[in-house]
């Protein structure tokens, strides 16, 4: 069986700083992974390469073992068409730190907009998945508010459900609870567990440690660029095998 | 001033005024369309273009934006005809007010694409959008409200730059108004009069975009 | 066609065009300098709470931006000293350009003091400070930082405003190109060097108010 | 189709298309129902008869005066009749017909105005402003009558009656025809200062280099002043300068006298 | 002895809704007062108040027995000159959520500011002065230093300091560490914490349950525009009285 992920020797740099320094990284179809690490590690960045928001210099990136971005023959690397790469992000599904929902549309047409334009769905069929969706994250009559007239934590769950609908083979979450109030954050976590529950394989950059400890099959450490540490998330925290991770794990407990 | 004898000259001129606010008005609309048509397409060199084409577009609006209207007029008029393009003088007019107008418009589109956060075109790639729906859908949606004031204004700059068309005897506003005055002498009482029809015609612009702007604003 | 171009008739005028050009600066900037102070007030008055103060001023940004402001010239010049004010024509002409820059600079700073956000008003009032020490040290500078980009568009269309002082005997730029024109009948080629100075002025205000924007610009 | 002369482009066009203002009374102006009129106009319907022997047909394109001689150069129009002062510097620009009149400076007053005349104005030396139209010389013009007098120069013709009527100038120096004109649509309120100088020609304009035309045009405007269309050219000078003329002597031609 | 402040009866409403609906609270030289509460309970408003940043409709404020915005003589209300208000908004320091620095003055400069316009002291001892605070909350080399130049972390110290060195009887923080990225919150708490050391005065909005009760001599539990609860940190926190505490500190421990 092909791994639904699989990252080979990932490098990006930024100018003359190399972010990532080869990332490695294997995700079988229904995993959880929760992505930890201190602040520049080059967490964010990991899951924008994997959903070709930045270009990256080395190494591959498979989704169900399609190469993503490049195409690589004969040892030439060329990046892909556009419209081929709007395809493959279409496979992933991302919500991002500041929702980015479109302010000009309503919850529903927000989550349609992918349905009708990417998958070329009808409006009535595109507009009662919306509904399911919506519904399913607890917005069943919020639908035709615009973002403006939602709370933060309301907003982050139609960002999930924009990108939930498009039946991604794989979400990726970017900090999603931390531009929210403490008392929304429960709301959006909730979602994202009950998704967990329902088998979608998932890579999360969280600081919530309480949260990735409770809902991952595996958690990775980011250090500097690279993949620090690796693995279960019961003996990660309760036994960090690096120093770097014990002191990270030290101070982000305080709260 | 005498304004019954004023009145009776006005009622007796009604007609050319008539035609010079006519003449005004289809020479604004018509330089605001096509300028804003091109304008857009300024706009997304200015923000999305590369290389020799941004660079080259980035001097027309420059150029364009630091010369006095009345030059572009008279170069329409004059320059392109040692060229072989041959207009008349309302055309020739049309075209000057048209380009100036682009290169505002230009701008405005470029600062309205340029305020719209990174993370709305990253949300709509994310969702698989390719670039020419991400600015259908997302992108052109927001910039349009956002520079809706300022092309009002634009708009309203270009009634007033009409003006200087009388300059190679387009018959709009101010050449009928002169018109008029060269017969009667009633030079202040015109001019304004004048100004009260050109405020007229802006007002309602204004008013006209006050309103598009609350039909369109988003609730929050 | 034809058409030689010959320069030398505005070469031997070119003095007159310089002095012209010195005329223009200096009716741009008096009148604008005054018209940043009215705009100023006026911004603060937009803003306000109080209907006495918001209203007038709203009143006179409407009337002023919509009305060409050849009208406001020559009302200014020929109406006001039949109702008593009587200035001389520079001076009517700088006031003039004072009222008008002043509506559209209002609107411009109103932008710009929406901009700056509450909270900092709030952190000065809470160390104490008074209203006018917030407005002076805090809200003012800021603003100005935010309309410094906006504001280079609104200055050379004002400086280009000037060429209309023509119309009331001011020996400006453009009434001086015009009287070569009459004399000469060089009409392209006075127009094209005239308009290469206006271009080149507005290019080095432009230039200026860059740098000028990147000495105020907050390190970060 | 090589060097064919405007005459034959005219004439296959079947109408004359000229240049002139709108602004300008008594030369081109216009009428209560919006028609062209003026001396001007006069001018080119003359030209035009003579071509089809229908004054019709003409079409005017209007120019302001700083189009006059462009307009001619860029071949958008075929001659332009519109109070053209004749200097040597323009007719090495375009070529000139022959004058079709004779215009001096005048100075007008206020008829209640603190200014009695002529004598009263120059005794006043720098304490008088006069209005002028915009021009290089304008200047030495003034000076030339009054020698210490401000001079203040607008852009159009209203513009300089204006500033005397609000009181920014004592005195209009223009043309004498545009004054009287002017003095009898306002009976009563102005006064001539009884004083006239600084001679000048008017002639209309064509394109330098067509012999042909310009010939065409000088003996159409010339047998107007002296020939079978003088009534034409009379009428005109009674209607727009309120003076008849005296029809031309008969016998020896009055140019070689 | 008369109480640092002395709250009576304090109403305040925004338009038709009334935010507080009558609140007591009395505060010793030296105390530490947490006050915690659901999002909407009034507790910013209420610190507002106390700083005059908003007119309140009822009720008295008293710092040092002077009341605060308002003169109440024989029965009728007024409120006080605007320079009086500024001199006595200069009694309390306030520290807020989003830092507030002035952008375009350097971090000395931002302290500086109130000692020189409202304290009238001269350039060089109100730099020094200001020198001697920013060491104390450990920027000692960041003074020259610009807001934008500085973290979130570094940011609200600056903004501590500009606060603290007016001296103020009294400082109010409002959830000063909630727009910080979890590993720059420490940095913010340790200052707090030193400040009560030295026995500053403090009133302090938080959502950090844990530092509540390790820094706070008591803590006070807004609900709906009333004190619902006060005491203790150690009574209130382990044995809460009323069901409403129960509730909201169970939901507030999640992470
Ligand atoms: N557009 C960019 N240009 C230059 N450097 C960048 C850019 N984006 C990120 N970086 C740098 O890349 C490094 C990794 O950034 P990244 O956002 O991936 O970190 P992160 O682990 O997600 O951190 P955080 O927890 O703060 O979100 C950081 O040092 C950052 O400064
Ligand atoms: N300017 C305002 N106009 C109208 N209502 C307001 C305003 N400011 C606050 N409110 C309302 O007053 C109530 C109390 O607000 P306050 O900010 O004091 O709550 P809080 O306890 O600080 O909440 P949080 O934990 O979210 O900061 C809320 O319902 C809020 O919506
Ligand atoms: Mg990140
Ligand atoms: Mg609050």
């Amino acid at each position: 069986m092909t791994n639904l992920l699989e990252i080979r020797d990932l490098h990006k740099r930024y100018g003359d700083v190399e972010v990532l320094k080869g990332v490695d990284c294997a995700m079988a179809q229904g995993d959880v992974i929760s992505i930890i690490g201190s602040s520049g590690s080059g967490k964010t960045t990991m899951l924008r390469c994997i959903n070709m928001l930045e270009d990256f210099e080395g190494g591959t990136i498979r989704i169900d073992g399609e190469e993503i971005g490049y195409d690589t023959a004969g040892g030439r690397r060329r990046r892909k068409k556009e419209k081929e790469i709007a395809r493959q992000r279409a496979m992933t599904g991302m919500a991002f730190q500041q929702f980015n929902l479109f302010p000009h549309m309503t919850a529903a047409h927000n989550v349609m907009l992918g349905l009708v334009k990417v998958k070329g769905m009808g409006r009535d069929e595109a507009r009662g998945l919306a509904e399911k969706w919506l519904d399913r994250v607890g917005l069943a009559e919020r639908r035709d508010r615009y973002p403006g007239q939602l709370s933060g934590g309301q907003q982050q769950r139609v960002a999930i459900a924009r990108a939930i609908a498009m039946n991604p083979k794989l979400m990726l979450f970017d900090e999603v609870t931390s531009a929210l109030d403490p008392e929304l954050v429960n709301e959006v976590l909730q979602v994202i567990k009950d998704l967990a529950a329902d088998g979608m394989s998932m890579l999360l950059v969280t600081h919530e440690m309480r949260f990735a400890y409770e809902v991952s099959t595996r958690v990775i450490f980011m250090n500097q660029g690279r993949i620090g540490e690796e693995g279960n998330p019961r003996e990660m925290f309760v036994k960090p095998q690096t120093e770097r991770l014990a002191e990270f794990l030290m101070n982000s407990t305080f709260n | 001033m005498d304004i019954a004898a004023f009145l009776h000259v006005l009622w007796l001129a009604r007609m050319p005024i008539l035609k010079g606010v006519g003449v005004t008005i289809s020479i604004s609309a018509l330089a605001i369309v096509v300028g804003t048509l091109v304008g857009v397409g300024v706009g997304l060199v200015l923000t999305y273009g590369k290389g020799p084409l941004r660079w080259l577009v980035r001097g027309y609006t420059d150029f364009i934006r630091g010369t006095p209207v009345l030059v572009l007029v008279l170069a329409s008029y004059y320059v392109l005809g040692t060229v072989g393009v041959d207009l008349g003088p309302f055309e020739a007019g049309v075209f000057a007010l048209a380009v100036f107008c682009s290169s505002h418009v230009g701008e405005i589109v470029r600062g309205a694409l340029q305020s719209i956060p990174r993370g709305q075109t990253e949300a709509a790639k994310a969702i698989g959008l390719t670039f020419p729906q991400t600015f259908a859908y997302v992108l052109g949606p927001q910039a349009l409200r956002q520079m809706l004031p300022a092309w009002v204004n634009t708009a309203a700059e270009m009634v007033k730059a009409s003006t200087l068309l009388s300059i190679i005897g387009v018959g709009e506003l101010l050449l009928r108004t002169q018109e008029l005055i060269s017969r009667t002498f009633m030079s202040l009482e015109f001019y304004l009069f004048a100004g009260l029809l050109y405020f007229v015609i802006n007002y309602g612009i204004e008013r006209f975009g006050r309103y598009i702007e609350r039909k369109t604003s988003v609730p929050s | 066609m034809g058409y030689t171009l010959n320069f030398s008739a505005v070469w031997r005028s070119f003095d007159l065009l310089l002095q012209g050009l010195a005329l223009s600066l200096g009716l741009a900037v008096m009148g604008i300098a005054i018209g940043c102070v009215i705009g100023l007030v006026t911004a603060f008055g937009l803003l306000s709470k109080n209907a006495l103060l918001r209203r007038p001023a709203q009143l006179y940004v409407t009337i002023i931006r919509n009305t060409p402001i050849l009208v406001l010239i020559l009302f200014a010049y020929f109406a006001l000293p039949q109702m008593g004010v009587r200035l001389g024509k520079i001076e009517s002409f700088v006031a003039t350009l004072a009222v008008y820059s002043g509506a559209y600079l209002a609107e411009i700073f109103r932008g710009g003091l929406l901009a700056v956000p509450r909270g900092l008003k709030e952190a000065g009032l809470a160390i104490g400070l008074r209203q006018s020490q917030i407005r002076n040290t805090i809200v003012i500078p800021l603003m100005l930082r935010n309309v410094l980009p906006s504001l280079s568009s609104t200055l050379i269309s004002l400086f280009k405003d000037t060429s209309l002082a023509a119309a009331i005997a001011v020996p400006e730029l453009t009434f001086e190109a015009r009287k070569i024109n009459v004399e000469s009948f060089r009409v392209i080629e006075t127009w094209i060097i005239t308009s290469l100075l206006y271009v080149a002025t507005c290019t080095v205000l432009a230039a200026l108010l860059r740098r000028l924007e990147k000495r105020m610009s907050i390190p970060r | 189709q090589e060097n064919k002369s405007k005459l034959d482009e005219v004439l296959a066009r079947g109408h004359l298309i000229m240049g002139t203002g709108s602004t300008n009374a008594p030369w081109h102006f216009k009428s209560i129902d919006d028609k062209l009129q003026g001396f001007d106009i006069d001018m080119g319907r003359i030209v035009a008869k003579a071509l089809f022997n229908d004054p019709g047909k003409i079409e005017f394109v209007i120019q302001s005066s700083d189009a006059r001689i462009p307009n001619i150069t860029t071949n958008k129009v075929d001659l332009t009749c519109q109070f053209m002062t004749v200097t040597g510097e323009r007719a090495q620009q375009v070529a000139f017909t022959i004058p079709y009149y004779r215009e001096g400076v005048g100075l007008m007053l206020k008829a209640d105005g603190k200014y009695a005349d002529y004598a009263a104005l120059k005794a006043a030396g720098s304490g008088v402003t006069i209005s002028v139209l915009q021009n290089v010389y304008a200047e030495s013009m003034v000076h030339a009558a009054l020698p210490e007098a401000k001079v203040d120069q607008y852009d159009s013709v209203d513009l300089i009656y204006q500033a005397l009527e609000s009181g920014r100038a004592d005195a209009v120096a223009t043309d004498q025809s545009s004054l009287s004109w002017y003095m009898q649509q306002n009976p009563d309120r102005y006064k001539d200062a009884g004083y006239g100088w600084n001679p000048q020609s008017y002639a209309c304009g064509v394109k330098r280099g067509d012999q042909d035309w310009l010939n065409f045009v000088d003996t159409a405007l010339h047998e107007a002043m002296t020939g079978v269309e003088f009534d034409s050219y009379a009428k005109s000078f009674k209607t727009w300068f309120g003076k008849d003329l005296e029809p031309p002597q008969i016998g020896f031609p009055v140019e070689y006298k």
